[in-house]
C-alpha cells in the first residue's frame, strides 16, 4: 500500500518536473544567455535541495519500479514482495548517500 | 497499515470512504432527485455500477423484477419457491431453475450458508481407491442409526450417492485426486466393508473444506443457470388457502410470506410448489458448531401451521467442539491417533470402550466425556470439559492433514495443538429430526398423506435416512440426493398444477406479529431470554437427559415463553432491522426447544443421539418407531401438554432386522 | 435526542447495562472501548461515530464485543455475521483501519488499552451502520463467468492429474467476503475495477484443466476495468482471511493475458 | 449412467465473446510501462550522473556544458530517447491516475471535452505533443555556436571553428 502511494506521488512529482526541464532546456534555442539565466536557479541552495529530492524521488521510483515489475512477471516477486520493498528502501538510501553529501558540497561548498 | 491511521476520516486520496446510497447513485447517474431520504430505487433491479460497465450482460442480474405492489406487500408469482439456499436448496434450485419458473428466497447470501462449514467429506461407494458398493453404505447408515432408520430412503440415498458425487465434479467440484486422477476417498467413522468388517475409504472429500466446495460449486451453477435469487430475504410465513377436495374444505399451501431485510418491506410468492430447505436448528443450545443464523425458521414454520414434526427428539452431540466455543474440531482428528483425556490425564475413554477407545461413535463419546466432568474429573480452572491431545502426532501431520483444525484451535483458543492438548467439550451439530418427508421429499401430513406442492430437503427434513443419529459424511450426501429429488419432483408437480388463490390477507398474521414485536414496550431483553434458553438446555437436554431435568426444562421454557410475550425490540426502523428478526427468530428457538424437550420426555430408551440416563437400554420393542410431534393448540397461551400431541410412526424396514450396535 | 422517528435505547438504559457489567465483572475480563462508526439511514444523514464501553475476555473476539453491545446495550447495531468462525465470509468489516473478520480477530491481538474503531468495509454503498450493499461485489463476481464450463457430458468424474488440481487450489479456498476488493485502493476510487475477489475467482477457472472457456475470462480481465487496473498495493493479499495470495493469482492472470493462453 | 440433466444444459454465456477491435490500450500501455521503465533506469540515471554527480555536479551546468554534449550525435540520440520514455511513460502514467480518480463522462464531443476528466485528458495530451515536439526539435535543431552571442558562453570548440 505505502509502497504504491508514494510510487504514485513520486512519479506525479517527476513527471512535473519533466514538464518544467523540457521548457527550460529549449532555452538553449533562444539564447545562451536566457539559458544560463534559469539554470543558474538550480544551483541556488533551495534548488539544489530540490534537486536532491528529485533525485531521491527518481531513486525510489525506479528502484520500485522495478519491484513493481518484478512482482509482475515472477512468483518470486509476489511472495517476497514486502522483503523487497525494504531491499527498496535499503538501496534507496545507499543511493542518496552516496549522492547526497556530493551534490550538497557542489550546492553549498562553493567548491 | 499502521495504527495510527485507524478510525476518524482519513483522505480520499489514499483511504478511500465508504459511499452513502444515494452518493453512489449520483456518482453513476441516478434518477434525479434522489437526494436526501435513502429510496430504494437502487437495489434489486435497479443497476448497480459493474451492470454499467457491460449493461448488455445477459445473466448477470438474477434478481427479478421487486414485485407488483399492492396495499404496502409486493406480490410475486413462481412456479416453485426454495426457501433456502444452503446445498439442499440450491442442489434442488439447479434442477428446478432451468425447467420451471424458479425463485430461491435466503435469508442469507447463499455461499454464507452454513453447509460451507462442513469439512470431511460426503460418502459415495465410487470404489475407486478400494472395493466398496452401496449396499455396504446402506448397512452403515442403518447400523449407524441405530436401527431408526428408514431402510427404504437408506438404500436410495446409497444408491444414487454415486451420482450425487459425479454430478459435482462435473460441475466443477475440484475434488483430491488419486494419481490416476480419479476422486480420491478417505476413511470416516462408521463407514465400514462388507457389514462391519473393516473401515473402508468411502468419502469424496476436497481437502479438509468439502463443504466449502460443495456449497460455492453449487451457487456456481445457479449463477450459470441464471437462477433467481432473493438474498437476505427471510420467509417468516406459508401461506395456507381453503381449497375444496371431494366436498371437504382443507388447506393448502399456496406460497409464502417474506421480510426484505434491506428495506422492511413484506413480500407474498404464490407459488404452485414449495421446497423447504432451511437448515439445522442447533441455536436452541449455547455450546454449538451450528451457526447464529441456525435457528430452524422453516421447522418453525411448518410446526406453526400445524404440520407434524418427526423425531425431535434426536439431535446429535459431536465430541470435540471446542470447549466454550462449540467450533467443530473433525472426527478426522482422532482418526488420525488424537486421545482424549481428564483432567489428570488419564486416558478415559479406555474404561468405557475398551477396543475401540477414542473411535467409538459420536454418541458414546459424547457421553462418556460429559459424565467424566460430572463426576469432577474435568479439565481447566472450572473442571468443565476434557482435553484433545494431539501433542504426539507432531506438527507435520496436523499442518498437512488437519490444517484447519490447527488453525481453529490456535486463533479462538491460544492453544498450539502441536504442544498442548486442546480442550473440548461436546457441541450440539445437527438435528437427525425436522420436518418429515417421504423419500420423494414430500412433506408429510400425518404418517401416510403427503401435502401436494410442499417439498422440504436437508437438515431441516427427516427423511429418515440418519435414525437417531447420522454418520459423518452422509449428510453432504443427503442434501445433494434428496435436494436433488425436491426439485425434480417439484418440477414434474408444477407441470400439472394450478396456483392456489391466495387467502384475502396473506401477509396478515406476519403483519400482526410485526407490529407487536415492533411497539412492544416489554422490559425483556430478546438477548437474555435467548441466553437463559441455549444455557438451560445444555444442562438439561443436552447429551444426558432424564425425566427429571426434563421436566424442569418444559417449565423453564414456559416461563420463557411468558417472558417472550414482553421483549422489547430496540430498533424501530425499518431497514436492516436484525433486532426484530432475532425476535422473531427466538420465536422460533422456543417452539422448537419446546418440542424437542417434550418428544424426549416421551421416548422411554436412550437410542443413539437420544440418551436416557434412567432408561439407558435400547428398548425395540417399545420405541422402534419415529416420533411424530403435532401442534394441536395456541403455543403461547398454555402449557405445552395442552397444544402438543404425539403419535408414532412405523420404521421402514427391509433388509436389516435390528442388531444390538457393537464397533 | 432528536425528533426521529427511530427511537434509541434511553442514555440510562445503556449506562446501566455497562455498570451492570463492572459490577459482576467476571475475573478475567476487563472493559474496552470500541467505537463504531453508525450510519442509521432513517436518520443520519451522514455516518457518525459513537463510543461503546463492553466487558470482555482476551480470548473474545470482535464479532462477541459487537454481539453484547447489540444484546445488552443497543439493539439497533446492525451488522452481518452467520458462522462466527471465519468460513462464511459474512462480517468484513474495517478493525482498526484494517479489513479483517471481526470473528477472527481477537481483541487479544489488538491494543485493548487503546479504543477499537471498527467500520463498515469501504467502497461499497454503505446501507446501515456496518452493513453495505453487496450487490455491486457479487455482480463483478458473476461477469467473471464463475462456473465450470466444459463440453460433453461423461458418465463417470472427469479425470484431473494431483499437479492439476494444485495449480488452482489456492483461488478455491475463497468465501467471497470481500475484504480484499474493499481494501483495493483502486477499487476505492471509484468503484468500477472488477475487484481482486473477481479476479480471484476468476483466476479458479482459468487454471483448472477441464474448463474450456478460459480465453473468455481472459478476454473479460484483458479490459479497461480488469486486471491492468491493479497497481501491485497488496492491501488484498494482507487482507484475506483465507490466506489466498491474491496478488501472485492477479500476476499469474495478467502474464496468461499477454501468454493469451491459461 | 448419470442423469446429467443439470449439467448438460448450455453454458449461457459462452457464445459471447467481448473481443474488441482496435489496439488494447490498457494492455498495451501496462506492458510500455515496464519495458520503459526498464530502460528509463539506464538512460535516467546515466543522465543524471553525467549532469548532477560527475565532474563538479550541479554547478558544471550551462550552456556550453549542453552544447558540448549535443556536439556529438551520441548525446544527441540519448536525450531524444530520454526525452521520448520519459514522457510518454509519465504521460500514460498520468492518464491512468486521471482514470483512476475522474469516471469518465457518458457524452461525447463537446460535451465529453467540458466534462473535469475531458479537460483533463485534453490537457495532457496537448501538453505531451507539444512538448515532445518542442523537445526533439530543440535537441535536432540545436546550434551550440550561436552567431553574436558571448564567447564566455559558449563551448570552447566554438572559438576554435571560428
Ligand atoms: C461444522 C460442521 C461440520 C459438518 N461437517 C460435515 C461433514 O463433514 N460431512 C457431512 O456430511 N455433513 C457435515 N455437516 C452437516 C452438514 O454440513 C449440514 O447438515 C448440511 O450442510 C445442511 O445443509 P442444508 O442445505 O440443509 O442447510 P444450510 O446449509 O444450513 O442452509 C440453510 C439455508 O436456509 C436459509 N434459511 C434459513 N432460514 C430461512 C428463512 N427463514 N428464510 C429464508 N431462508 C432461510 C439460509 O439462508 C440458508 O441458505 C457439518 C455441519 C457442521 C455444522
Ligand atoms: C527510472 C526509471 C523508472 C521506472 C523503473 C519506472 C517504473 C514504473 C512502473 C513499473 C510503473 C507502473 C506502476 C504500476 O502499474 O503499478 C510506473 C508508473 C508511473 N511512472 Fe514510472 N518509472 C520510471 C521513471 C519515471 C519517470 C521519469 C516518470 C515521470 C516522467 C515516471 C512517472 C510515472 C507515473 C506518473 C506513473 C503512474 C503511477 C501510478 O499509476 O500510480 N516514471 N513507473
Ligand atoms: S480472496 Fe480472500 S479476501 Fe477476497 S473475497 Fe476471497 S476470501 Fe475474501
Ligand atoms: S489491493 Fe488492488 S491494486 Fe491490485 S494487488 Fe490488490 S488488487
Ligand atoms: S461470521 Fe462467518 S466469516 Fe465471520
Amino acid at each position: 500500500m505505502w509502497s504504491w502511494v508514494l510510487h504514485r506521488i513520486t512519479g506525479v512529482g517527476i513527471y512535473f518536473f519533466l514538464l518544467v526541464h523540457i521548457l527550460d532546456t529549449a532555452l538553449v534555442r533562444v539564447s545562451p544567455e536566457a539559458y544560463n539565466a534559469v539554470i543558474a536557479q538550480y544551483k541556488n541552495p533551495i534548488m539544489g535541495l530540490g534537486e536532491l529530492a528529485l533525485v531521491a524521488a527518481i531513486g525510489f521510483h525506479a528502484l520500485n519500479g522495478l519491484r513493481i515489475i518484478l512482482i509482475d512477471f515472477t512468483g518470486f516477486g509476489t511472495r517476497h514482495q514486502k522483503a523487497m520493498f525494504y531491499i527498496v528502501l535499503a538501496l534507496w538510501v545507499v543511493l542518496l548517500l552516496g549522492f547526497a553529501p556530493r551534490h550538497l558540497m557542489h550546492v553549498f561548498g562553493g567548491a | 497499515m499502521p495504527g495510527g491511521l485507524a478510525g476518524r476520516p482519513a483522505p480520499l486520496l489514499l483511504l478511500g470512504r465508504t459511499l452513502s446510497p444515494a452518493e453512489r447513485l449520483g456518482s453513476i447517474g441516478s434518477p434525479a432527485g434522489s437526494t436526501g431520504a435513502p429510496d430504494d430505487s437502487h437495489r434489486a433491479g435497479a443497476y448497480t455500477a459493474a451492470q454499467k460497465r457491460n449493461p448488455k450482460n445477459p445473466v448477470s442480474h438474477t434478481d427479478e423484477e421487486r414485485g407488483e405492489l399492492r396495499d404496502g406487500v409486493r406480490y410475486h408469482q413462481f412456479d416453485v419457491v426454495i426457501v433456502g439456499a444452503g446445498g439442499a436448496g440450491m442442489r434442488a434450485a439447479i434442477e428446478a431453475g432451468p425447467k420451471a419458473k424458479t425463485a430461491v428466497i435466503s435469508k442469507l447470501y447463499p455461499t454464507r450458508s452454513h453447509t460451507g462449514a462442513a469439512q470431511g467429506g460426503m460418502a459415495a461407494a465410487l470404489a475407486n481407491v478400494e472395493e466398496d458398493n452401496w449396499e455396504w453404505h446402506t448397512f452403515d447408515t442403518v447400523k449407524g442409526g441405530d436401527y431408526l432408520v428408514d431402510q427404504d430412503a437408506a438404500e436410495i440415498l446409497a444408491k444414487e450417492a454415486i451420482d450425487a458425487v459425479i454430478d459435482l465434479e462435473n460441475m466443477g467440484l475440484p475434488f483430491n485426486r488419486t494419481p490416476e486422477g480419479k476422486i480420491d476417498q478417505r476413511r470416516f467413522g462408521g463407514h465400514t466393508s462388507d457389514h462391519g468388517k473393516a473401515p473402508v475409504r468411502r468419502a469424496c472429500y476436497a481437502a479438509d473444506r468439502t463443504g466449502h466446495m460443495i456449497l460455492q460449486t453449487l451457487y456456481q451453477n445457479c449463477v450459470k443457470h441464471g437462477i433467481n435469487f432473493f438474498n437476505e430475504f427471510y420467509v417468516l410465513d406459508m401461506v395456507m388457502s381453503d381449497v375444496k377436495v371431494g366436498g371437504k374444505t382443507v388447506k393448502r399451501p399456496s406460497g409464502v410470506v417474506a421480510y426484505e431485510l434491506a428495506t422492511g418491506d413484506l413480500h407474498v410468492f404464490q407459488s404452485k410448489a414449495i421446497i423447504f430447505a432451511t437448515g439445522g436448528f442447533g441455536k436452541i443450545y449455547k455450546t454449538t458448531s451450528n451457526a447464529h443464523t441456525l435457528t430452524g425458521d422453516g421447522v418453525g414454520i411448518i410446526w406453526r401451521k400445524g404440520l407434524p414434526l418427526e423425531d425431535m427428539e434426536f439431535f446429535q452431540f459431536h465430541p470435540t467442539g471446542l470447549a466454550g466455543l462449540g467450533i467443530l474440531l473433525t472426527e478426522g482428528a482422532r482418526g488420525e491417533g488424537a486421545i482424549l483425556r481428564n483432567g489428570s490425564g488419564e486416558r478415559f475413554m479406555e474404561r468405557y470402550a475398551p477396543t475401540i477407545k477414542d473411535l467409538a461413535p459420536r454418541d458414546i463419546v459424547s457421553r462418556c466425556m460429559v459424565q467424566e466432568v460430572e463426576e469432577g474429573r474435568g479439565a481447566g480452572p472450572l473442571k468443565d470439559y476434557v482435553l484433545l491431545d494431539c501433542t504426539h502426532l507432531g506438527a507435520e501431520v496436523l499442518e498437512t492433514k488437519l490444517p484447519d483444525i490447527t488453525e481453529f484451535a490456535r486463533t479462538y483458543l491460544g492453544v498450539d495443538p502441536v504442544v498442548e492438548p486442546v480442550p473440548v467439550m461436546p457441541t450440539a451439530h445437527y438435528a437427525m429430526g425436522g420436518i418429515p418427508t417421504n423419500v420423494k421429499a414430500e412433506v408429510l401430513s400425518s404418517n401416510t398423506d403427503v401435502v401436494p406442492g410442499l417439498y422440504a430437503a436437508g437438515e431441516c427434513a427427516c427423511v429418515s435416512v440418519h435414525g437417531s443419529n447420522r454418520l459423518g459424511t452422509n449428510s453432504l450426501l443427503d442434501i445433494n440426493v434428496f435436494g436433488k429429488r425436491a426439485g425434480n419432483n417439484a418440477v414434474e408437480y408444477v407441470k400439472t398444477a394450478e396456483f392456489i388463490p391466495l387467502p384475502e390477507d396473506p401477509t396478515k398474521e406476519i403483519r400482526e406479529l410485526i407490529q407487536m414485536l415492533s411497539t412492544s414496550t416489554g422490559t425483556e431483553r430478546i438477548a437474555n431470554i435467548r441466553k437463559e434458553l441455549q444455557q438451560e438446555m445444555d444442562r438439561k437436554a443436552q447429551v444426558f437427559r432424564t425425566e427429571e431435568s426434563l421436566g424442569e426444562m418444559m417449565e423453564i421454557i414456559t416461563g420463557l415463553r411468558d417472558r417472550y410475550t414482553k421483549i422489547n425490540v430496540q430498533d424501530k426502523g425499518k431497514r436492516f432491522n436484525t433486532d426484530l428478526l432475532e425476535a422473531i427468530e427466538l420465536g422460533f428457538l422456543l417452539d422448537l426447544a419446546e418440542v424437542v424437550v417434550f418428544s424426549a420426555r416421551n421416548r422411554h430408551e436412550s437410542r443413539g443421539g437420544h440418551m436416557r440416563d434412567d432408561f439407558p437400554k435400547r428398548d425395540d420393542a417399545g420405541y422402534m418407531q419415529h416420533t411424530m410431534a403435532y401442534l394441536t393448540g395456541d403455543p403461547h397461551s398454555s402449557h405445552a401438554d395442552d397444544h402438543i400431541k404425539l403419535d408414532w410412526k412405523p420404521v421402514v424396514v427391509t433388509n436389516y432386522q435390528p442388531m444390538e450396535r457393537k464397533y | 435526542m432528536s425528533a426521529a422517528t427511530v427511537a434509541y435505547p434511553a442514555e440510562t438504559d445503556v449506562a446501566d447495562a455497562s455498570a451492570e457489567a463492572r459490577e459482576d465483572a467476571p475475573p478475567g475480563s476487563f472493559t474496552i472501548t470500541l467505537i463504531i462508526r453508525r450510519f442509521i439511514p432513517e436518520i443520519d444523514e451522514e455516518p457518525r461515530w459513537e463510543d461503546f464501553d463492553v466487558n470482555v475476555f482476551p480470548t473474545d473476539r470482535i464479532l462477541d464485543a459487537l454481539h453484547k453491545i447489540k444484546w445488552e446495550q443497543d439493539g439497533s447495531l446492525t451488522f452481518r455475521r452467520s458462522c462466527a468462525h471465519g468460513i462464511c465470509g459474512s462480517d468484513a468489516m474495517r478493525i482498526n483501519g484494517r479489513n479483517r473478520l471481526a470473528c477472527k480477530t481477537l481483541i487479544k491481538d489488538l491494543d485493548p488499552s487503546k479504543p477499537i474503531y471498527v467500520e463498515a468495509i469501504k467502497g461499497l454503498p454503505l446501507e446501515k451502520d456496518l452493513v453495505v450493499d453487496m450487490e455491486p461485489f457479487f455482480e463483478s463476481y458473476r461477469q467473471i463467468q464463475p462456473f465450470l464450463q466444459a463440453s460433453g457430458t461423461p458418465d463417470r468424474e472427469r479425470h484431473q492429474t494431483v499437479e492439476a488440481r494444485a495449480r488452482f487450489d489456492d483461488t478455491t479456498k475463497c468465501i467471497l467476503c470481500a475484504a480484499c476488493t474493499s481494501s483495493c485502493p483502486v477499487f476505492w476510487t471509484d468503484g468500477q475495477y472488477f475487484g481482486p475477489a473477481a479476479i480471484v475467482n476468476a483466476h479458479r477457472f482459468i487454471f483448472d484443466d477441464r474448463d474450456e472457456a478460459s480465453q473468455v475470462r481472459l478476454d473479460i480481465l484483458n479490459d479497461k476495468e480488469g486486471v491492468w487496473r491493479c497497481r501491485t498495493t497488496f492491501n488484498c493479499s494482507d487482507a484475506c482471511p483465507r490466506g489466498i495470495e491474491v496478488t501472485k493469482a492477479i500476476a499469474e492472470v495478467k502474464q496468461a493475458v499477454l501468454r493469451g493462453r491459461a | 449412467m448419470t442423469d446429467n440433466a443439470a449439467t448438460a444444459i448450455d453454458n449461457p454465456r459462452s457464445t459471447v465473446v467481448r473481443r474488441r477491435k482496435g489496439v488494447n490500450w490498457e494492455k498495451w500501455g501496462w506492458v510500455y510501462m515496464r519495458a520503459s521503465g526498464v530502460l528509463l533506469v539506464v538512460l535516467i540515471f546515466g543522465h543524471l550522473f553525467v549532469n548532477l554527480f560527475a565532474g563538479e555536479g550541479v554547478t558544471q551546468l550551462d550552456f556550453g556544458f549542453v552544447a558540448g554534449k549535443w556536439a556529438s550525435s551520441f548525446w544527441q540520440w540519448y536525450d531524444f530517447l530520454l526525452l521520448w520514455f520519459a514522457l510518454v511513460h509519465g504521460s500514460n502514467g498520468i492518464r491512468t491516475i486521471i482514470n483512476d480518480y475522474s469516471t469518465p463522462p457518458t457524452g461525447t464531443g463537446i460535451r465529453w471535452l467540458l466534462t473535469p476528466h475531458g479537460i483533463m485528458k485534453t490537457a495532457l495530451v496537448v501538453s505531451t505533443v507539444v512538448l515532445l515536439t518542442l523537445g526533439t526539435l530543440v535537441i535536432f535543431t540545436f546550434d551550440p555556436c550561436p552567431a553574436g552571442s558571448p564567447a564566455d558562453l559558449l563551448p570552447s570548440f566554438c572559438s576554435v571553428a571560428r
